[in-house]
C-alpha cells in the first residue's frame, strides 16, 4: 500500500469537451441556485441552506467522474450533482421548501435529501453516518458481483467521526468498491481543519486502513475528475478503496476556472455565458415561484412510511390529530 | 418434530432462509467458523461460505452501519451483535438511521435489516453481559422488538421478523438459550409478529412478561395458584407494536395487572404497558397495575439472583395485587 | 435584578461557577471563538482562554470520553452537545461510562460531569435538531436529568448541577433560548434539584410538563379555565429522580392527570409518571391518567407543529379527562 | 511526524537488576494466578477469567515503564502489573470472586477491577473505552500542569473501535501525555488481526493522528520496558502521545525469556527459582482459600454508589427487596 499524490492541476484530463461544457452550464446553475436560496435563507423564507459556494469543482468533478452505474452518499451540499445526474430541479426545491411535491414528503431539513433517479442515497444531518453506509452498500454489490461503485461525500469534520474510521476500516478489510471523496474546506462551522487533526494533511489518514490516500485541489475540477475517475476504476478492478482529499480554497473561483478554460479553448464565449446566465435566471424564477406556491403536505401523512404499513398505534394517533383543529 | 433448545431453534432459521434467500446473510464479530460466542450461527460459515456469514472488525457501529448500506442495495443482513450490552456504539446507527431511513425519504429508500442480540441477566454476566435494552428502541419510532421465550417461537419469529418489510431488532434470551426445549417443526413456518400468547391462562391477574422472565411469571403462577390466585400470564413475543388487544382482552377479565421484566422499572418497558392499560382499560382495573422489574442499578454481577426480578419477587406482587 | 433570556441566564451560570471553581470548564463544538451555535458560551472563551473553554474535534464520543477522564482527574467538565440529537455517538460512553463510574467501583471513583444540550422543536429543525431523548436517560440508573423552562431556574439549576456529585443531563428547550424572559439574581444562587415547582395553583385536573412545552400547558390552562376547569400546572425541572410528592400531592387534590412531553409518546418519561402515579396515588384517581405527547414517528420538518403537543392538543385532553 | 520502528530485541535496557528480578517474581506469580484462576474456571468455581498468559511481558514491561505518579488505563488482562504496582492480592482475588471484600462490592465481571493503590482506573467490558479516558485523564494532568502521563492498554482489536480513532485522534490534537500500548496477540477472541485491519501493522495507524508509532516485540520485556519508558519522557516531556505495537507470540515463553537472562547473568538460579515458585504456591493457597470463604456482599449493598447519596425511589426499592424472602 503506498500513499500517492496527484499532481495538483491536470489539463488533459480526459473529459470530453462536449462534456466539460455540460458540467461548466451545470455549475453556474448550482451557484445560481445557492445564491437564490441563501438569500431567501437571509430573508427569513427558508429555515436553513447549505450551500456548495466555492465547492463546486469539488462536487461536480468527483460526479463527474461516476459511471451511470454508481452511486452517491452525500451529506448535504450536493444538490447541484444530483441535478446533473438527473433529479429534476423541481424535485430538489420542494424539498427545499419541505412542500407535498417533495420526494421525502417534507420530512426533512434542505439539504438532507434523496434521489433515486440521480442514484443519491437518502442524507441526513448527523455527520459521518452516510460513511459506512456507502461501504456496505458497495460491498454488498461486491458480493453480488455487480460492477457498482459508491461515491462516499464528506468534508473534512466528518474524519473525526467514528463512522469515518470504521467506514475506511471495513473498506480496507472487504476491499469495498468506494471512493471516499473528503472536502477539506478547512472549517468546519467555526472550527479551523487543524483543530480535527494533528496529521499534516486527511489523505494520508487512509494508510491506518491499508487504503491509499491521495491529495487534489478542490478548486481545480479537472484534477478532482481525474484522481476520482482513477479510483473509481480501481475500484471497479476488485482493488478496494481510495481515499481523496480534495483542498477547496476561497482564492479561486472554481466555476471561473472553468468558464477560463473553456474560453481559451474557444468553447464558450461572454455571449454564451449572458445566454445561459439568463436561462438560469428564468428557469429559477419559475421553478422557485412554482415550490414556495406548492401546499405543505397533509398532517395526515406523518404518520406514513414510519413503517411499511401503519401499525395500530399510529392509526390511533392519526386519529386523534384529525379530530384536532387545525 | 425434533426437540431443539432456543439455540438450535435460532440456527435452523437462520440455516433455512438463507437456503431460501440468497439475499440474507450474517455478519458480526465472531458469527464465523466459530459459530458466535454463543454457537447460534454454528455450521453456518461452512454451508454458506465467507460470502455469507462474515466476521466483521470488532466495530459495532460499523456492523450496523455497513449491514443498512447493504440493505440499500437489497441485501438482507442479519447482523449479530455479540451482547445486547454492546449494541450501545451502534446506537447512532439504529436510532439515526435506520429507524428513519424509510421516514426520511418519503419511503424513497428502506434499510430492512434484523438484528439479533442476546439480551438478559442469570449468566454471571455483570454489567456488560446482562442487560436487556429494549425500551430504547420501542422508544424509537421505526423498529419493531422481538423477544422468544422458546424454540418454537425462536425459529417462528425470526423467520417472520426476516421475511418482515421494516427493521427488527430480535432479542434472543440468553438465560435461557439452551434450558428452553420444545419441539420445532422442520421446515417452513412463521410466528405472526405481533401476536402474544396466552402461556397461562387465569382469572384473578394478568401477568405480562417476555423471554427468560416467562418462566418465573409462570413459576410465580403456579406458587399463586396453589393460594387460590389464577394468573392468566400473558408471553408478549413481540415487545413493539405491541399487541394491545391481547393485553385489553386479559385485563378486561382481570381486572388486575402485574407487568415483569428484566430491564431497570424506571422508564422501562413495563412503564408503558402500565400507561397503555390506563388509557385503554381503566375502568376495568380493580387495582393499580403494578412492575416487577430490575431495579434502577447498573446490572450487579455478585447479586444478580437478587436483582433479577424471579418467581419470589413476582409472587408477593401478585397476590398483592390479586388482594388489592 | 436583570433580566434575562435562557441563554444570557446559562451564560451567566457558566461564568459564575468557573470564576469561582477553577476545576470547571466548557468544551464541545464550537463552544470557543463563536461562543456556540445558539451563543451560550459566548464571551467564554475571551475571559478564561483555550484551556478552559476549549473546541474539540467533530466526536460526540471523543467530547464525552475525555470528558469521563477528566473528570477522573479531578476536572468538572461541561461539555456542549450541540443538538441532542447529536448526543448518540457518545451514548456508549454516556450509559456504560458515565452513568456506571461510581457503582462499578464500589464508589472508589466517580465522574461527575453535566452535559449541556439544547433539546426539542420548533425551530424548523426536523429529525436531526429537534429531539428531545430524556427518556433515554432516565432509563439509566446513575444519571440525573434535568431541563429548566425559564432563566431564573436555568441559572440556578445549572449551578446546582455543577455542584452536584452526580453526572447530569442537562436538556435546554431550544424554542425558548430566547422567547423565555425574566429576572435573574446577579451573584450565587442554586434551584435544588429534585424538586418540582406549581406554576398554577388548580384543583382539577394535574398538567405535568417541563422545558418549552410548559408554556404550551399554561396556555391550555388559561383556555380551559375559561371552560371552568382549573388546571394545576407541574413545571417538573428535575426529571430524574423526579419530585414524586409534589406529583402525589397533586394528584391527591385533582385525581386527573395529563402529562405533556414532546418526545414521541411510547416509552417516553410520561409512561413512567404514568405507572408512578398508578403506584402511589391509584386510589385517588378519578379519570385514566393520559398523555398529550410527540407522534411516534420521526421528528418531522414541514409538520412540526402538527407534531408537538402544543397547547390546542393539550386542551382537549384536558377537557376529556376532567369531564371523564 | 515520523513512524519510528525500535530494535526488536534490546538486552542493554536501562532497567536495574533489582528491579528485573523484581519483576520475573512478579511475572511468575502473575502466571500462577492465571493458571490456578484458568483452572477454577474450567471447574465451574468462576465465572469467567481473562487471563494474560503469554502476554506479562508487554504488561510488565510497559508497568515497569511508568514513574510512581503515572496512572494506568486498563481493559481486564493487566492483574499482573496492578499487583506489582500495589494492589493487594486479597483485594483482587476478593474482586475476582465478587465477594465482599472487593473494593468494587463485587458489582462487576472479573478483571474489570479498580485499584486506587495500584493508580489503576476502573476497567469496563465494552472494548475500547477506556482509551478515551486515559487520554481525557493524561490532557487534564497536562492543564494542571501535573507531571502525570497515562498509560492505555488495549489489544489490537481494540483498534477497530471508535474510541480508538477518537481517543488517538484527541490526544494529537491536544497533545496530551498518554501513551497507548496495544498488545497485539493476533486475535480478538476467534477473529485474526488480518480481519482488523489491511493496514500492515497496528503502530502506523498513529500516523492518522500524527502521533509516532513504534513496533515491538511483545515477548520481550527489555524491548516494551524501554518503548514505553520513551515514550513516557516524550509525554512528560509536553511533545505528546505515543502509539506502541507490542506484537506478542506463542513462539516464546515471554517469562521463561526473562528468567534465562537473569540466570545469564547469575541474578537468579534453578534454586531460587524452586524457593519462589512454591512460596507463591503457598501464598497463593492461603490467599484463594481465604478469597472463596469470604461472603458475598449483603444484598442491601446493591442500592448504594448508583447516585453518591441514595435517592427515593432506590430506598423503596431496597424496602421492597428486604421484604422479600432470601
Ligand atoms: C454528529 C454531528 N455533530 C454535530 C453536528 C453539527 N454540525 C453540522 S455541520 C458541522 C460541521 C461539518 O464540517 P465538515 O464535516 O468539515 O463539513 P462542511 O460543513 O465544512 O462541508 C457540524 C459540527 C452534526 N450535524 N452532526
Ligand atoms: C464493544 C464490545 N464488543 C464486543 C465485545 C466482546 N469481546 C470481548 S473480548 C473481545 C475481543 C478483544 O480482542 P482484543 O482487543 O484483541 O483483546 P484480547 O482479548 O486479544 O486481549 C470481544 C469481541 C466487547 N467486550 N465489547
Ligand atoms: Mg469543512
Ligand atoms: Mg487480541
Amino acid at each position: 500500500m503506498v500513499a500517492t499524490v496527484t499532481p495538483l492541476r491536470t489539463l488533459d484530463a480526459p473529459l470530453a469537451d462536449e462534456r466539460v461544457v455540460a458540467l461548466y452550464k451545470h455549475m453556474v446553475l448550482a451557484r445560481a441556485l445557492d445564491e437564490r436560496l441563501v438569500h431567501l435563507q437571509k430573508e427569513g423564507k427558508l429555515a436553513s441552506h447549505l450551500s456548495a459556494i466555492g465547492e463546486e469543482a469539488t462536487i461536480f468533478g468527483g460526479i463527474a467522474a461516476l459511471r451511470e452505474q454508481d452511486w452517491v452518499f452525500h451529506y448535504g451540499r450536493e444538490a447541484g450533482g444530483a441535478l446533473f445526474r438527473g433529479m429534476p430541479l423541481a424535485s430538489y426545491l420542494s424539498h427545499v421548501f419541505g412542500s407535498s411535491g417533495d420526494g421525502g414528503k417534507g420530512r426533512q431539513m434542505p439539504g438532507t435529501f434523496a434521489s433515486r433517479a440521480a442514484r443519491f442515497a437518502s442524507a441526513s444531518a448527523p455527520i459521518g453516518t452516510q460513511i459506512t453506509h456507502a461501504v456496505g452498500f458497495a460491498w454488498a454489490a461486491k458480493l453480488k458481483k455487480d460492477d457498482v461503485v459508491a461515491l462516499s461525500c464528506f468534508g473534512e469534520g466528518a474524519t473525526s467521526s467514528g463512522d469515518f474510521h470504521t467506514g475506511l476500516n471495513f473498506a480496507g478489510v472487504f476491499k469495498a468498491p468506494v471512493v471516499f471523496l473528503c472536502r477539506n474546506n478547512g472549517w468546519a462551522i467555526s472550527v479551523p481543519a487543524e483543530r480535527q487533526t494533528a496529521a499534516s494533511s486527511f489523505w494520508l489518514k487512509g494508510i491506518a486502513y491499508g487504503v491509499p490516500g491521495v491529495a487534489v485541489d478542490g478548486n481545480d475540477l479537472f484534477a478532482v475528475h481525474k484522481a476520482v475517475a482513477a479510483a473509481v476504476q480501481r475500484a471497479a478492478r476488485g482493488e478496494g478503496a481510495t481515499l481523496i482529499e480534495a483542498t477547496t480554497s476561497r482564492k479561486t473561483d472554481p466555476v471561473a476556472r472553468v468558464k477560463e478554460h473553456l474560453e481559451a479553448r474557444h468553447l464558450w464565449s461572454e455571449k454564451d455565458d449572458a445566454e445561459h446566465a439568463s436561462r438560469v435566471r428564468a428557469e429559477l424564477d419559475v421553478a422557485l415561484a412554482l415550490a414556495q406556491s406548492e401546499p405543505l403536505p397533509p398532517r395526515e401523512s406523518m404518520f406514513d412510511d414510519v413503517y411499511r404499513s401503519v401499525p395500530w398505534h399510529l392509526h390511533e394517533e392519526r386519529e386523534e390529530l384529525q379530530k384536532c383543529p387545525k | 418434530m425434533p426437540e431443539m433448545n432456543m439455540v438450535g431453534a435460532i440456527n435452523d432459521a437462520l440455516r433455512h432462509e438463507m437456503r431460501k434467500d440468497p439475499r440474507v446473510l450474517v455478519m458480526g464479530e465472531d458469527v464465523g467458523k466459530v459459530g458466535g460466542v454463543f454457537r447460534v450461527t454454528q455450521g453456518l460459515f461452512e454451508e454458506f461460505g465467507e460470502d455469507r456469514v462474515i466476521d466483521t472488525p470488532l466495530s459495532e457501529g460499523g456492523i450496523i452501519g455497513t449491514a443498512i448500506g447493504m440493505a440499500l442495495y437489497g441485501l438482507v443482513p442479519v447482523p449479530e451483535i455479540q451482547f445486547a450490552d454492546f449494541i450501545y456504539p451502534a446506537f447512532d446507527q439504529i436510532v439515526s438511521e435506520l429507524a428513519k431511513m424509510r421516514y426520511r425519504s418519503g419511503g424513497e429508500y428502506a434499510s430492512k435489516i434484523v438484528i439479533r442480540s442476546p439480551v438478559g441477566g442469570g449468566i454471571r454476566g455483570g454489567h456488560y453481559h446482562s442487560q436487556s435494552p429494549e425500551a430504547l428502541f420501542i422508544h424509537t419510532a421505526g423498529l419493531k422488538v422481538v423477544c422468544p421465550s422458546n424454540p418454537y417461537d425462536a425459529k417462528g419469529l425470526l423467520l417472520a421478523s426476516i421475511r418482515d418489510p421494516d427493521p427488527v431488532l430480535f432479542f434472543e434470551p440468553k438465560r435461557v438459550y439452551r434450558a428452553a426445549k420444545g419441539d420445532v417443526p422442520e421446515g417452513d413456518y412463521t410466528v405472526e409478529l405481533g401476536k402474544a400468547a396466552v402461556t397461562r391462562p387465569g382469572k384473578h391477574v394478568t401477568v405480562i412478561a417476555w423471554g427468560a422472565m416467562l418462566y418465573e411469571a409462570l413459576a410465580a403462577a403456579d406458587e399463586a395458584a396453589k393460594q387460590g390466585v389464577e394468573c392468566e400470564v400473558l408471553d408478549l413475543r413481540t415487545l413493539w407494536p405491541v399487541d394491545i388487544d391481547a393485553i385489553v382482552a386479559s385485563v378486561k377479565k382481570t381486572g388486575r395487572v402485574v407487568v415483569v421484566h428484566e430491564a431497570p422499572k424506571t422508564c422501562g418497558f413495563g412503564a408503558e404497558l402500565v400507561a397503555l392499560i390506563n388509557e385503554k382499560a381503566f375502568v376495568h382495573l380493580e387495582a393499580p397495575p403494578i412492575r416487577v422489574a430490575g431495579f434502577d442499578t447498573p446490572f450487579p454481577y455478585s447479586l444478580e439472583m437478587e436483582y433479577l426480578p424471579l418467581a419470589h419477587r413476582i409472587l408477593p406482587a401478585v397476590l398483592d395485587t390479586a388482594r388489592f
